[in-house]
């Protein structure tokens, strides 16, 4: 136990090391970006003071250290500065209700290709080189390194144009709140477990291979335990811990693929919102995006950190040899 | 039929690879009654393990297995799966080399243990859990109710394997089967185990087949012994025949080419056999020794019928040793006497490498004290063996010299020149001086060069002989020197064999005319005939080159064979130093006396009580305080010998250890 | 039941816009319409039919020379907030106008304003610096809404916009969706029709035209002419075109190769109106989208009809070799990528000139990208305009020598000298017969073709009364659901 | 090559997938010249035609152009740009992991850390965030910064790679006959690495083509008219009730071809780590 809660102090550490590594690359990035936000947001025929004042507004000529600084100080205080074209609109307000909606799709993802892909990667390892096997690897392969927006093309076509059964727009009404509405996470829940699908099952299969190629499980047939005891006392426990592992580090992927899904389907998320940001420039929009992607991310990796050491005894109980 | 436990008739196993298939188990025939033990002997890949599992029915996917393995009549080879369960760890059971992977990393033993008897006996959680304890029992582990709870890391390895046997033993099974399951372990570890079986089968009355590579083991619990070569059986019958009177050509070769029984270089070269193990195809036929059989005959290519040489003792071949007497089969199996090369007198040279106070502790957060204050002086032309337990510092020793690490304290003279600092500080000059043989000759070689590339880099380097022509004329003397053709340049790695990978390596070494050669256990890695070869190598080449040698082995025989001065070790430090006869003779240093009696003896008509060290190598990152074998020395003083660091005990100019026991004669 | 039933009696629109940037006014781009026009109003407004001025804040305006205007204001009428509108506002806002830390856009043009008066609580007189017949039109331009003296603009104006407008915002999500409900206390009896607008902010047009192919929105404006194919087929969707825009396809005049007048010509030898027509566009040439070579919409009663200058390659390379390319020429034309029909323009183009001998290397930029670092310094270039009632101030921006988006370069004393006779000249038509003159000049050797796309908006058939004049600003407050 | 033989008659899905990627080459390096439109050349009286119509074999678009040429010559622009992505980032990656698990210590925990950072955001939102930012995506840009995004993962791989044969001794002896760090790096560690680089290589491969058809997807991709799979998709997606070839196609080049390599680079991590 103790083991786990020095884990979780070292990752912590080196999350705050590395928001705030991010926090800079971000700032600086935006730094040398071609182009004037003023400019961009006056339009075509916004006059030179006019710009110069929205800059002077906007507070875009103080240093950029100063900037950074004060947008780090307030980021600390839980102030994610304003959007820039919302005087007076804080961030905050637009970002958590966007993050709610990504995470209830993420969710949604993540409830649908978790156990689905756990198990038919068990399964595709256990009848290993039997037509079981070659079918779900082969789904695996096509679908792992399909672009979302690729199969949610293909699903938008079969279930939204031919058959009309779900909305091919995963937008709320006004006035009402997307769990009235969950039909629309369909689509784009499908389209993110096609990848993760690929990922994980395949990465479910080798490990459940290689843990029933394993001494231990040899062991365990040899002491006349039944297969299918074998399969679920034995192999599957020690089968899951690398799982656990793959699904946390992609998490990072879901969302990346979260971006194109929403764009795609008009979703409310996050991973739009930061695509509007980019295409209108807004800065402090786009920093808050990527910084809470990392966080997210970041803390994601670390509870799987943590559950890959609660759940594996090696870790949890590494002492000495005695 | 009759009361045998299990028969095997004409059990033939073959896999499919892609280089076509081959047999690896063919026309095994093989009976075993109750109560009765046998062992299975052959090198590497004979086919043991595959016979083996074949019992079990465990068999790769791409197995082909023919014959009839009948287990008290029934045969095994025509049940389904699921009736082999009932078979499988209640009435054959089976225990197998590496008892650290064997055991699930993620269930505890006491899990482990349980499900056996829930199963197989259908015994309530309680009472499975009560016949576990018992069974560790008498395995002789102690705390066992402590062990139950923990999960398999925490635990030795020589403890995971006794409780392997443990849950070998629970449903009282009538066949157990033990495929090398002492081969990963240090030699006090496994006189343990081997020592808890022999209890065992007196108390169980249950038939053993007992799978080794190493004769002494089998000599130790085995009543009927069997020589496998190349998937058949060669030789069979009771062990004190086989060990005393081998028929079979390999056999005899077998049993002569292990340094043993106080066979020294001076007086003996170890046999060998040339060659290696060759898979044969399925349908070749023939004597499967043929090609390596110094008997060889034109006749051997087909293959001979089974012959009772006694009773109940059985060979494959015919005309070999068929018709020499008994005297001859003894004066073959005595190593042939070697021509004796005086030493030159070493006596007033200065010493070519001296060790002052050498230190080396790794990591700095967790510290791991792994070579502790010693010092020791290498005479020029000599041999140094460095003997003592895995873990105990002969290799940081080693590579400290070579230059690998830096020293953490002390001071390492090359001829009077301090190289206690790592190799990438080390002149040119000293790098070529000092050469290193590793272990495993298949990692110390680069797999993607060819030989000549690998003896020819460190020419250039060091020796800055940079023609290629020149190099290469060399090196086909070198590789001549080494028993290799000039056919060699071109392969790669692991187009060799074993011995020839490690021939390559060794000159690889000899391509700079080093002065000192720091040989890591270069020949643990591989089979007694190809060891023996080896060794042969090594001696062959020191006598005419005079190099002095750091030789490293855990195999005290192997120590005692080459070494002039040995050094035994433990827990980073030095327990005794001397020639090798003082070393080998009395008295000794409890621990070297525990190394000593712990070997298994070949000899079947001598019979050796072993010391029994319980526990293992104190935790080496904790530094210590008194004698570091004091936690399990069977001749522990008292109080001081975990408190205070023992003092030198001087016998002689060159002979001394560290003990607080004074000397003179045992006192038990 | 009750709550239910008063929810479905009342009327309510729905429109799937573009995500807004600013909407304070003065700083506004104009690219969300149904949020400005709806909370704000302007003093005068354009009916899209018969393209007259009618009266709304002000009820009576009147210029005797140009140069000083007399408005007469609506009384009675209060802001959102509860307090009146008076000539203070008025005056409030066209000094807004000079305010240095706003930058607001129609500084320039308010730059010819040198006094205001109040004289009461509803009359304002504004004296010009010079003589500006057709100055009333400024009055409706989108950033020209009325604000109150006493509201923090600065500070409100992008969250909590307030004017006199039919629509008052009750509740925004930021870029996702704002609700406007009718404003109780509106001046105009019977105004405006609907309960609610119900605005969804979409990034993707194509994400907004679903919603109304499955019957969640009603209007969706600023469709592309690809989209208008794909919902003629579907019943009860309609799509009108209330106005056109420019897109002007600039040559400088002053760099290489378009300095010299025959290159621009074999230019425009070597276009295709009706496939640029059909190709940006989708549409036949004058059937929703037009194309000439003078500045002016084909729509405008300022316009002349003028010949359409066939394709014929041959003269185009003809007069290409005549002013010293004969083996072609290359040259780059920037536009701005994430612009409406820039890129489907630009790479027509590209074809089109490609036989007579140009080789366009298209350099598509960010809008903002463009603007900063291309736009004015750059030999070719496509850039949008939006269209105006008065295409005189269009002129002085963008054609006369001075003019701050000159972008074509020109500098044509002819040219400077005809526009300035327009802004001047009271006589409607005397200024025709200006513009006139100044298409001639356009049309042998001007700087631009003028291509204009259509501003199309797809609503469903239960929206009736759907105004949109050529300001762009929607009236949503004569509209009216079925 | 026997050996090759072998294997592909025990995974015959690899001829399926060898055969596609073969196609797909060839139809990028001589299909241009073998149509009868250009990517560009706009057929106003053909727009939308359906597939087969006109002797549009795939349709045209709503320009009017042929969905077939731009599909040829997008597999241009995806392939070299997928290709020379998958090569700079895998040397990157190779010479940064080699360096940090080679010199271990503070070099290491300092590359980690790094890499943490970099890891810490998703390499097709990284893409995005600097190419949107940048504006302005040519074919070199679009590899850089597609190839900088994978540098973490390739370079995590190829210190794996190492940690495990710097293990061997060979190093070891290599280092006590005085060889520099780079020598033993690159000529003795580097050749045994070759199987789990070349297929960490490939199946990058695999997934620059799905981040740069996402990219372009987004619209931060390659600029117009040089044909992307991923903007013809995103283009075209207005008009998917009217011509839905228009979308499917590119669709199925970008599935057709990563799905290909995708079984490639499955067979090749079969040839050269599992089976060896
Ligand atoms: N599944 C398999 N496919 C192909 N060859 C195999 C398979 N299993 C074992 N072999 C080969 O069969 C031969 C016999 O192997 P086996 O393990 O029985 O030898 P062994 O005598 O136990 O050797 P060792 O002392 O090394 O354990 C070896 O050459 C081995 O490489
Ligand atoms: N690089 C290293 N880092 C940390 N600890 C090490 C390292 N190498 C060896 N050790 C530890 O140092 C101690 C001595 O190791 P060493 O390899 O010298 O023993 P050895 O006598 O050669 O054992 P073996 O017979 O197993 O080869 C052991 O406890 C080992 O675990
Ligand atoms: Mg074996
Ligand atoms: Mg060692």
């Amino acid at each position: 136990m103790n083991r786990t809660a020095s884990i979780f102090l070292k990752r912590l550490g080196s999350l705050l090391v590395t928001l705030v590594i991010m926090s800079l690359i971000i700032f600086l990035l935006v730094e040398i970006m071609p182009g004037d936000v003023a400019q961009m947001i006056l339009g075509q025929s916004a006059t030179p003071e006019a710009v110069h004042a929205l800059r002077e507004a906007r507070g875009l000529n103080d240093p950029v250290m100063i900037r950074y600084f004060r947008w780090v100080t307030g980021v600390i205080r839980g102030d994610l500065g304003d959007s820039i074209y919302m005087q007076g609109v804080s961030i905050n307000s637009i970002l958590w209700r966007k993050v709610g909606h990504s995470l209830i799709l993420a969710l949604t993802a993540f409830i649908i290709f978790v156990p689905l892909s756990i198990v038919l990667g068990v399964l595709a390892g256990v009848k290993k080189e039997k037509p079981t096997d070659s079918i779900i690897s082969f789904l695996g392969l096509a679908t792992m390194a399909l672009p979302e927006f690729v199969s949610g093309v293909f699903l938008i076509t079969i279930f939204g144009v031919q058959l009309k059964w779900l909305p091919i727009v995963s937008i709320i009404p006004i006035g009402e709140s997307l769990f009235e509405n969950l039909n629309i996470l369909l689509l784009p829940a499908l389209s993110i477990t096609f990848v993760m699908f690929g990922y994980v099952s395949r990465m479910q299969r080798s490990s459940m291979i290689q843990v029933l190629d394993s001494d231990y499980v040899r062991a365990a047939i040899l002491k006349g335990m039944p297969r299918r005891y074998v399969i679920f006392r034995h192999a599957l426990k020690n089968a899951l811990l690398p799982t656990i592992t793959i699904i946390g580090m992609n998490i990072g992927w879901l969302f990346g693929g979260l971006v194109v899904v929403e764009t795609l389907f008009g979703f409310p998320g996050m991973g739009s919102l930061l695509m509007t940001a980019i295409k209108t420039r807004d800065v402090p929009l786009i920093e808050a995006c990527v910084l809470l992607i990392t966080v997210i991310y970041s803390l994601s990796t670390m509870i799987t950190d943590m559950l890959y050491s609660y759940l594996n005894p090696r870790i949890r109980f590494a002492g000495g040899q005695k | 039929m009759n009361d045998n436990i299990l028969d095997i008739e004409h059990l033939n196993v073959s896999f499919k690879t892609f280089e076509g298939e081959f047999a690896a188990v063919r026309d095994v025939s093989l009976s075993l009654a109750l109560d009765e033990s046998i062992g299975i002997i052959g090198e590497s890949g004979c086919g043991k393990s595959t016979l083996a599992y074949s019992i079990m029915r465990y068999v790769a996917s791409n197995a082909v297995v023919e014959g009839a393995i009948k287990f008290k009549g029934e045969n095994l080879l025509e049940k389904s799966e699921q009736e082999m369960s009932s078979f499988r760890g209640n009435r054959i059971a089976m225990v197998y080399q590496n008892p650290s992977s064997s055991l699930n990393p993620a269930l505890t033993i006491g899990f482990q243990l349980d499900e056996v008897g829930i199963f197989h006996q259908k015994l309530s959680k309680e009472k499975a859990r009560k016949a576990s304890l018992e069974a560790l029992k008498m395995m002789n582990i102690g705390d066992p109710k402590g062990i139950v709870r923990r999960y398999p890391h925490q635990i030795s390895g020589g403890i995971q394997q006794r409780i392997c046997i443990a849950m070998a033993i629970l449903c009282r099974p009538d066949l157990m089967i033990l495929d090398e399951p002492t081969t990963a372990l240090d030699v006090t570890t496994e006189a343990i185990i081997l020592d808890s079986i022999n209890k065992l089968r007196e108390k169980l009355h249950m038939s053993l087949i007992y799978i080794s590579h190493d004769m002494g083991v089998i000599n130790k619990v085995s009543d009927q012994v069997v020589v496998m070569y190349n998937g058949e059986i060669v030789e069979q019958g009771p062990k004190e025949k086989i060990f005393e009177h081998p028929f079979h050509p390999y056999s005899r070769a077998l049993i002569n080419c292990m340094p043993r029984g106080g066979i020294v270089k001076e007086n003996t070269r170890l046999n060998t056999i040339p060659g290696y193990v060759k898979r044969r195809g399925i349908i070749e036929s023939g004597c499967p020794y043929a090609d390596r059989c110094d008997q060889h005959t034109p006749t051997c290519e087909s293959m001979l019928m089974f012959r009772q040489v006694d009773n109940l003792h059985y060979a494959s071949c015919d005309r070999a040793y068929a018709k020499d007497g008994e005297e001859l089969v003894i004066k073959k199996r005595t190593p042939r006497k070697r021509i004796p090369k005086h030493i030159e007198e070493t006596e007033d040279n200065e010493p070519l490498l001296e060790i002052l106070n050498l230190n080396k502790v790794y990591g700095s957060l967790r510290k791991v004290y792994a070579v502790n204050d010693i010092s020791v002086s290498v005479k020029s032309g000599t041999v140094l063996g460095i003997v003592g337990e895995s873990g105990c510092g002969k290799s940081t020793t080693g590579h400290m010299v070579s230059g690998l690490f830096k020293p953490t304290k002390g001071k390492i003279l090359f001829e009077g020149k301090d190289i206690s600092i790592a190799w990438n500080k080390r002149s040119a000059e000293t790098l070529k001086d000092i050469q290193l043989i590793f272990q495993n000759p298949g990692r110390s070689l680069n797999p993607s060069h060819t030989v000549e590339q690998i003896i020819a880099r460190p020419m250039k380097r060091l020796s800055k002989i940079n023609s290629a022509a020149e190099r290469r004329k060399l090196i086909v003397s070198l590789l001549n020197k080494v028993d290799l053709g000039e056919e060699y340049l071109l392969k790669k790695p692991n187009q060799l064999s074993g011995g020839e990978q490690q021939r390559v390596a060794i000159a690889r070494a000899l391509s700079i005319s080093p002065k000192l050669i720091v040989c890591d256990e270069p020949t643990s890695a591989l089979d007694v005939s190809v060891q023996a070869s080896v060794l042969n190598l090594l001696n062959d080449l020191q006598i005419d080159t005079q190099i002095t040698y750091l030789f490293i082995s855990h195999d005290l025989n192997v120590i005692n064979y080459l070494s002039d001065t040995i050094m035994v070790m433990y827990a980073g430090k030095i327990c005794e130093f001397g020639t090798r006869d003082e070393v080998m003779a009395p008295p000794y240093h409890p621990y070297t006396e525990a190394l000593l009696s712990a070997i298994p003896e070949v000899d079947p008509t001598k019979k050796k009580d072993p010391i029994r060290l319980e526990g293992s190598l104190p935790n080496p990152g904790k530094k210590q305080k008194g004698c570091p074998f004091a936690s399990r020395c069977p001749r522990k003083v008292g109080a001081i010998c975990s408190n205070v660091y023992p003092p030198m005990v001087k016998l002689s100019d060159s002979h001394y250890y560290y003990c607080h026991i004074k000397p003179g004669p045992k006192q038990d | 039941t009750g709550e239910k039933e008063a929810v479905t009696q009342e009327k309510q629109i729905r429109i799937a816009e573009q995500v807004p940037n600013l909407i304070t006014p003065g700083v506004w781009d104009g690219q969300t319409f149904s949020l400005n026009s709806s909370i704000y109003e302007y003093l005068v407004e354009i009916n899209p039919d018969t393209k007259e001025l009618v009266p709304v804040l002000a009820t009576s305006w009147s210029t005797t020379d140009g140069k000083r205007w007399e408005f007469k204001l609506r009384q009675g009428v209060t802001f959102q907030d509860g307090s009146a509108f008076d000539s203070a506002d008025v005056k409030y806002t066209i000094e807004r106008t000079q305010d240095e830390t706003i930058g607001h856009l129609k500084k320039q043009d308010f730059a010819v304003v040198s006094s205001i008066e109040t004289p009461d609580k509803f009359t304002v007189i504004l004296n010009l610096k010079e003589a500006r017949p057709t100055f009333i039109y400024l009055m409706t331009d989108y950033n020209m809404p009325m604000l109150s003296s006493d509201y923090d603009y600065a500070n409100l104006g992008e969250s909590k916009p307030m004017g006199t407008g039919p629509f008052i915002l009750q509740q925004m999500i930021p870029k996702e969706s704002a609700v406007l409900v009718k404003n109780a206390n509106y001046w105009a009896p019977g105004l405006p029709k609907v309960d609610k607008l119900l605005i969804y902010f979409v990034p993707d047009i194509d994400a907004s035209v679903s919603m109304l192919e499955a019957g969640k929105v009603d209007v969706v404006p600023f469709i592309t002419p690809v989209i208008k194919q794909r919902l003629e087929s579907i019943g009860g969707i309609s799509v009108i075109s209330p106005y056109q825009e420019h897109r002007f396809v600039a040559m400088a005049e002053n760099m290489k190769p378009f300095d010299d007048n025959r290159v621009r010509l074999a230019l425009k030898y070597a276009m295709d109106p009706q496939i640029i027509a059909k190709s940006v566009t989708q549409m036949d040439l004058g059937k929703g989208s037009n194309y000439n070579e003078t500045p002016l919409l084909n729509t405008l009663s300022q316009y002349k009809e003028m010949p359409l200058r066939g394709q014929d390659i041959a003269k185009a390379k003809a007069l290409l070799s005549e002013a010293g390319y004969p083996n072609g020429v290359t040259v780059e034309l920037y536009f701005a990528s994430d612009h409406p029909f820039g890129k489907e323009l630009a790479q027509t183009i590209k074809e089109l000139a490609a036989p007579a001998g140009f080789t366009i290397n298209l350099k598509g930029y960010p809008r903002d990208v463009y603007l900063t670092q291309y736009w004015l310094n750059v030999p070719f270039c496509i850039t949008g305009w939006g269209g105006r009632i008065d295409p005189s101030m269009l002129l002085a921006y963008a054609f006369k020598s001075t003019g701050p988006w000159n972008e074509s370069h020109m500098n044509n004393a002819k040219v400077d000298e005809l526009i300035n006779k327009i802004s001047a000249e009271v006589n409607d038509a005397k200024r025709n017969e200006y513009y006139h003159e100044l298409q001639d000049i356009f049309y042998e050797e001007g700087t631009v073709l003028n291509v204009q796309v259509p501003y199309l908006v797809a609503i469903s058939d239960k929206v009736v009364g759907y105004k949109q004049p050529l300001t762009m600003l929607p009236q949503y407050k004569y509209t009216d659901i079925k | 090559m026997k050996y090759l033989w072998y294997q592909m008659k025990k995974h015959p899905l690899s001829f399926f997938g060898i055969a596609i990627i073969v196609i797909w080459v060839i139809l990028a390096l001589f299909g241009p010249s073998m149509l009868s439109f250009s990517f560009t050349e706009m057929d106003s009286t053909n727009q939308m035609i359906a597939p087969g119509h006109a002797g549009h074999l795939f349709g045209t678009d709503s320009l009017g152009r042929d969905i077939l040429s731009r599909i040829v010559y997008g597999s241009r622009s995806i392939l070299t740009v997928a290709l020379m992505t998958s090569i700079i980032s895998t040397c990157i990656g190779v010479i940064l992991g080699f360096m940090a698990g080679y010199f271990g210590g503070n070099i290491d925990f300092i590359f980690l850390r790094v890499m943490d950072v970099l890891m810490a955001i998703p390499p097709l939102v990284l893409a995005m965030v600097v190419l949107g930012i940048l504006g302005d995506s040519s074919i070199v840009s679009l590899t850089l910064i597609v190839s900088i995004a994978f540098v973490p993962a390739t370079a995590r791989v190829s210190r794996g790679v190492l940690l495990t044969e710097k293990s061997h001794e060979y190093v070891s002896a290599a280092r006590i006959r005085g060889e520099s760090n780079l020598y033993i790096m690159f000529v003795e560690i580097l050749p045994n690495t070759t199987g789990p680089i070349i297929v960490e290589a490939t199946a990058r491969f695999a997934y620059s083509i799905m981040m740069v058809a996402s990219l372009g997807f987004l619209g931060v991709g390659l600029q117009p008219p040089t044909p992307d799979w991923g903007m013809m998709v995103i283009e075209n997606k207005a008009i998917i009730s009217q011509a839905p070839w228009a979308v499917l196609f590119p669709a199925l080049a970008i599935a057709s071809l990563v799905i290909a390599i995708s079984i490639f680079s499955d067979f090749v991590s079969k040839v050269l780590i599992h089976e060896r």
